[in-house]
């Protein structure tokens, strides 16, 4: 959004309809970088196989992240791992979003205490957009994180971004 | 020769019975559940979200020492023999204030292990999936149902307790030490 | 005249479709034609030794889940042996056989995965969706009996956590009749393409001596003609009062030992594992599945290698005991670490297409691969 | 199939010294010591000899022992000095359905072992993965990399008893 | 035909050339892509036991509108290494191919594009400038996967027009034309009178045709797959080897515009075989126009066939895609070559002696 940034700064009908628009468009294709981490990963792809499906969202892996708009973050990031999500999660194009799923990428979930080589929580790279907890999440959990993400997309602003 | 005309026949047979699976199942019915409209109905054994009912908890410990991850916290004090701390539904007396039990959903691992140890059997596993978080920090859950004040005023009373019991005992002891050391020195 | 061209090198991953996860590839290139492929692993190393070290016998159990996640199940099973045998306690006979079922329920779901999976690097998207709708069903029955989709924690050094569901017999049964259909309909949407067989046929053929020479276990060294399986061959649990074959490849569409082997070995594995789920369940007695579990797991000092026939191959456990309520050391041998190893040998003068058709049929999870 | 006490006989006959004991007291599973430095010989005749025939290699374990006396530095970090690292071998033969375990060890403080990667494949990246995890040297091993952390870690091997977290690791904060 | 209409209309031929030659882009090309997307997401969904795009409007039918509003709105990247002239124009270079080959592309008897004696020729051409966007793309993006992607692809595009040409020169060996209206219109009556039935006419050549257009059918058809890079051909843009092939640094626009054209493509191709061996735009069965006399309504029902045939050869290539592994490149050659071209040289010669008769 940023050549928009200082154009509106005040809201208007237009402005605030076309807002809409474009939130609409963005919530409702959420293009998704197809990675998978660990454990999480099964899962993920069981939410985008048939008993849950993902596409009914708009969501549909793309194995590139130039064209995808959301990340999700689906296990355990290791240390040896975590510069490549920050380069992965560089390469999408904005407007990006990040989903956490699951207690690994939250926190560092079981690992936390000796993990060694793990890294405690994946915000510690890249800004996370909505925690999903679980170990792993079942579908429902990871569609549900899924709404909240598009709940909090329908609330951006062309004006100002709440963040 | 025979072999070139075999696997063109092959390809050709293949690929068409192929494509009459993928037909037949044009018309199958889809065995999508449709999620936030429709929500199954879980098992009741499902391993979900932890929940403390904290009125039967007697801040034993146990389910903390059980789990692998150290997710939970309890954080108890000795309640005073004048307080009255209630008695869980089994009828057993508590002795100890839980000034905190708090879960970490964010390193939980929802193994279960934390259930089986309790006495009192207050630590169980829910099916209540739905909690993604925007923070992090929402995601640790206090259970205790002292606020932080009350929990400070209890750890205060029992620190003075603990205090006035010292006093006490020092006070006996001097009183009964002295000719004790007397004698020794003698 | 030989024209010379530069070598190429490619990283794959680890973000990359098809590698399974998070493993990279260093493949060096003349062309399309490979030269070497170097598997750098690592990026899921999650430190299972060390949290075994610092955990008690029963605490290790929810992380030896999370090593082989697609076959969360055998990986308990595999590790309740180790110290059972570690501790010297028989377990009552009904644990035994639930065991089985579930070990067998699991090692169905994980081939489902690997057969799925396998279909989507070589292209076919479809079959891979069919087979997540199958594994849903296996997994619903898990769900069951312990509340858990994918990482169970149902296994426990001695015993089981729950007893079976009541409605659990009859749901397995209706699924046993259920999917043997499925099966006969993945040959023909798969199994038999031709496009399918071009692909895998005649594609990285593994010769038996290198494959023991590898330490290559499982359904792999299956694939290449030897008849091996550890349920049978070294029998642990109840295995011995079930009868099941073996399947080993024959080299039906092309070479002994090449990707379509190893890949049919799974559909044919499937059938015999619903071969000893039927008997299993008629068999099933009735007992008590909590009973047998010690109230605090001490072994005495000494040590064990003790190895099951995970979905993917030999699960061997290595566990030291100094006398404490921790392992002194747990040493997993996952047969994905091993067989990744092979790649290279598997992979040389192959082309990049095959590399992904190879990787495939050697069904790794990187979970169990760096631990 | 041979037990393990005709396996060590055999052994004992052919390598003598090397072959340093044969434990059976413990109450699993009793292995063969042998000479960390003599190993490759001993593995490769034990895989070419007819009448053994470990054709395969079930496992191969780095272990730390931590058998020593614990010292305190001057930051209070606790040090084991004097303590051994060792490998555990499993073979096993595919045609007589013999099982053996062998162990080697090293001192800590100069931790080398013959490697056995060339005569079973399947021992690179075990000794890989020992030599990361464990700090075991194996000599003649063909490409003696870490596998499991990054090429760059610097902190020491993890697995041993004593290993020390670093605090950062190209600016990640590592501990919780 | 429309051109006339439209220069008489507004008395300019600067008017008339520029509706003529945005009509299709509006009525036809980006509708039918967007639907072409959404019924792809639809098809492949119920294929595998699921639903596909539920959510925004009825059944998902908004879904791939959104997707380009939102992909409108997507950061354009473009990195620093990349080779920029280039990697702008491949992707308009790759829609442009597309776009001029709807131009010869006969919708009805009076709405073609541009009504030339070349048609096909035409079509078989222009299409080849897909190759040159591809290469373009794969070459700019500076990017291993793109280069490989993008260099199968050259050599997959070019082997596939051989087997492409062959079967239309058969066609041309009866037909004597090259002209899409023509072809359509001589195949007019009922559908015993289409090409894959021997033609017009009821000579017994017709009925030893038969066979031949058949084999050729199925020779095009399929080499025309490969040129649109659809499954089983798809290995220039191969997911699980290549990420996303030559396209693989692009993102937001850029990438729609191959996204749409890779659609678009898909029913221009379609629309070939359709009008060479199913009649073109000619009902199968007589026109409901003629029954009621209304002749005005004969165009419209002849868009409305062609659209059907279209996008019935459309669906096929979906289906296809959606039950089918990949091939591999060597494969793809040795199909094109050991078995299409020798295929497609037998059955010019079989046609050829047919014609002799």
């Amino acid at each position: 959004m940023g050549l928009l940034d200082k154009q509106f700064a005040k809201e208007s009908i237009v402005v605030t309809s076309l807002e809409d628009l474009l939130n609409w468009s963005r919530l409702s294709s959420l293009w998704q970088v197809g990675f998978g981490l660990a454990c999480c990963a099964i899962e993920m792809m069981a939410t985008s196989a048939s008993h849950y499906d993902f596409d009914r969202f708009g969501v549909i892996p793309r194995n590139s992240p130039r064209q995808a708009d959301i990340i999700i973050i689906s296990g355990t990031v290791t240390l040896k791992m975590a510069t490549r999500i920050k380069r992965i999660y560089e390469q999408m194009a904005d407007p990006k979003y990040v989903i956490s799923m699951g207690s690994c990428s939250n926190s560092g979930g079981p690992y936390w205490e000796h993990g060694y080589h793990v890294l405690k929580g994946v915000d510690r790279v890249i800004p996370v957009d909505v925690y999903v907890p679980g170990c792993p999440p079942r579908p429902e959990a990871l569609l549900e994180g899924l709404l909240k993400l598009q709940e909090k997309i329908r609330n951006e602003s062309l004006v100002k971004k709440t963040a | 020769m025979i072999q070139y005309f075999k696997n063109i026949y092959s390809a050709i047979a293949t690929i068409f019975i192929g494509m009459k699976i993928t037909f037949k199942h044009l018309f199958v019915p889809a065995v999508t559940i449709q999620y936030p409209d429709v929500k199954p109905k879980l098992p009741d054994r499902e391993r979900n979200r932890l929940y403390v009912n904290f009125d039967d908890c007697i801040g034993c410990d146990q389910c903390a020492r059980a789990c692998p991850v150290e997710c939970i916290t309890v954080d108890t004090v000795k309640g005073l023999p004048t307080e009255d701390l209630g008695k869980t539904s089994q009828g057993k007396k508590k002795a100890l204030w839980v000034t905190s039990f708090t879960i970490d959903f964010a390193k939980c691992c929802y193994c279960q292990l934390c259930v089986f140890p309790c006495p009192t059997e207050c630590i169980y596993m829910t099916d209540i999936y739905e909690f993604s978080e925007y923070e992090r920090s929402n995601l640790i859950y206090n259970f205790s149902i002292l606020t932080p004040k009350e929990a400070e005023e209890k750890k205060a009373n029992y620190a003075r307790f603990e205090a006035e019991k010292a006093a006490e005992k020092a006070a006996k002891a001097a009183a009964a030490t002295p000719p004790a050391n007397a004698s020794k020195e003698q | 005249m030989a024209l010379k061209t530069e070598h190429m090198t490619l990283n794959m991953g680890p973000q990359h479709p098809s590698t399974h996860g998070v493993l990279r590839l260093e493949v060096e290139l003349e062309g399309e034609i490979i030269k070497s492929v170097q598997p750098h692993i690592g990026y899921l190393h999650r430190c299972f030794e060390k949290h075994a070290e610092a955990m008690t016998y029963p605490q290790v159990i929810p992380y030896v889940d999370r090593m082989d996640y697609l076959a969360a199940m055998y990986n308990e099973f595999g590790y309740a042996v180790a110290v059972e045998k570690l501790l010297g306690i028989q377990v009552p006979e009904r644990v035994e056989y639930i065991r089985v079922i579930m070990g067998e329920f699991q090692r169905i779901a994980s081939h489902l995965v690997a057969v799925g999976t396998y279909g989507l690097d070589i292209g076919a998207f479809t079959p891979f969706l069919f087979c997540f709708r199958d594994r849903e069903r296996i997994i619903n029955l898990f769900e069951m009996t312990c509340g858990a989709r994918m990482l169970y924690n149902y296994i426990w050094v001695g015993g089981l956590s729950h007893d079976l569901h009541p409605d659990f017999v009859r749901n397995a049964k209706e699924f046993v009749s259920y999917f043997k259909p499925k099966v006969k309909e993945l040959n023909d949407l798969l199994s038999y393409n031709r496009i399918f067989i071009d692909r895998t046929a005649n594609v990285g053929i593994l010769p038996l001596e290198t494959a023991i020479n590898y330490g290559i276990s499982g359904p792999n060294l299956r694939g290449s003609g030897f008849e091996w399986d550890i349920r049978k061959d070294d029998t642990y649990s109840v295995y011995n009062k079930f009868d099941f074959d073996i399947p080993v490849g024959k080299g039906l569409q092309g070479t002994v030992g090449d990707c379509w082997d190893r890949y049919y070995i799974r559909i044919q594995e499937m059938g015999e594992s619903l071969k000893i789920i039927e008997q299993a369940l008629e068999q099933l007695p009735e007992g008590d599945v909590t009973s047998a579990i010690p109230k605090r797991i001490k072994p005495p000092v000494g040590q064990v290698y003790s190895r099951v026939e995970n979905p993917k191959g030999e699960l061997g456990y290595f566990i030291i005991s100094n006398g404490s309520p921790n392992p002194f050391r747990v040493k997993v041998k996952g047969p994905s670490f091993v067989h990744l190893g092979i790649m290279n040998e598997l992979c040389k003068g192959h082309m990049i297409a095959d590399v992904i058709a190879i990787l495939g049929s050697i069904d790794i999870v990187l979970g169990e691969v760096d631990r | 199939m041979k037990n393990i006490q005709e396996i060590f006989d055999i052994l004992k006959e052919k390598f003598g010294d090397s072959i340093l004991e044969l434990l059976t007291t413990l109450p699993v599973e009793s292995f063969i010591t042998i000479a960390p430095k003599k190993i490759n010989e001993v593995c490769l005749f034990m895989r070419d000899n007819e009448e053994l025939k470990f054709n395969s290699l079930m496992c191969l374990s780095g272990v730390d022992d931590a058998n020593g006396k614990q010292v305190k530095d001057e930051n209070g970090a606790v040090k084991i000095e004097g303590s051994t690292l060792s490998v555990y071998y499993h073979l096993e033969s595919t045609e007589f359905r013999h099982k053996v375990t062998l162990k080697s060890s090293a001192p800590k403080e100069n931790p080398e072992v013959e490697s056995v990667a060339l005569i079973w494949h399947h021992a690179d990246w075990h000794e890989r993965e020992a030599w990361d995890l464990v700090g075991i040297k194996f000599l003649n091993h063909p490409d003696l990399r870490r596998i499991l952390m990054p090429y760059d870690w610097e902190a020491g091997h993890p697995l041993q008893k004593d290993y020390k977290n670093p605090e950062f690791y190209h600016g990640m904060k590592v501990p919780y | 035909m429309t051109y006339d209409f439209f220069s008489k209309l507004f008395g300019s031929d600067l008017i008339a050339a520029l509706i003529q030659s945005l009509l299709p882009l509006f009525i036809f090309i980006l509708p039918y892509a967007l639907f072409a997307v959404w019924w792809e997401r639809k098809v492949s969904a119920h294929m595998q036991d699921r639903l596909g795009p539920m959510r925004v409007g009825w059944h998902g039918a908004l879904q791939t509108i959104a997707d380009i509003l939102k992909l409108f709105q997507k950061e354009d990247i473009v990195a620093s290494s990349i080779d920029k002239p280039l990697f702008n124009i491949a992707p308009v270079l790759m829609f442009v191919g597309t776009y001029a080959a709807f131009a010869a592309i006969p919708f009805s008897s009076v709405f073609i594009g541009s009504n030339l004696d070349l048609g096909v020729f035409f079509i078989v051409a222009v299409s080849g400038f897909s190759v040159a966007a591809i290469l373009m793309a794969g070459w700019a993006s500076d990017n291993k996967y793109s280069l490989i992607g993008a260099m199968r692809s050259a050599a997959q595009i070019i082997s596939y027009e051989i087997p492409t040409i062959l079967v239309i020169i058969t066609i041309v060996m009866v037909t004597g034309t090259l002209n899409l209206t023509t072809l359509s219109e001589m195949q007019t009556g009922h559908f015993w009178n289409w090409m894959i039935l021997g033609g017009p006419g009821s000579s017994l050549s017709k009925f030893l045709l038969i066979p031949s257009m058949i084999l050729g059918f199925g020779i095009i058809y399929i080499s025309t797959l490969a040129e649109v890079n659809r499954t089983p051909f798809d290995i220039p843009e191969a997911e699980s080897e290549l990420v996303a092939g030559y396209h693989t640094e692009y993102s937001g626009m850029k990438f729609a515009m191959f996204f749409l054209a890779e659609y678009a493509n898909m029913l221009a191709v379609s629309s070939v075989v359709a009008a060479l061996f199913f009649g073109g735009y000619q009902s199968p069965c007589g026109y409901l126009g003629n029954l009621i006399g209304l002749k005005w309504l004969i165009p419209i029902e002849q868009i409305f066939w062609f659209t059907a045939k279209g996008l019935f050869f459309v669906f096929v290539q979906m289906w296809l895609r959606w039950t089918l592994p990949r091939l591999r490149v060597d494969q793809l050659m040795n199909t094109c070559w050991k078995y299409l071209i020798p295929l497609a040289f037998v059955n010019l010669i079989i046609i050829g002696l047919i014609t002799l008769i």
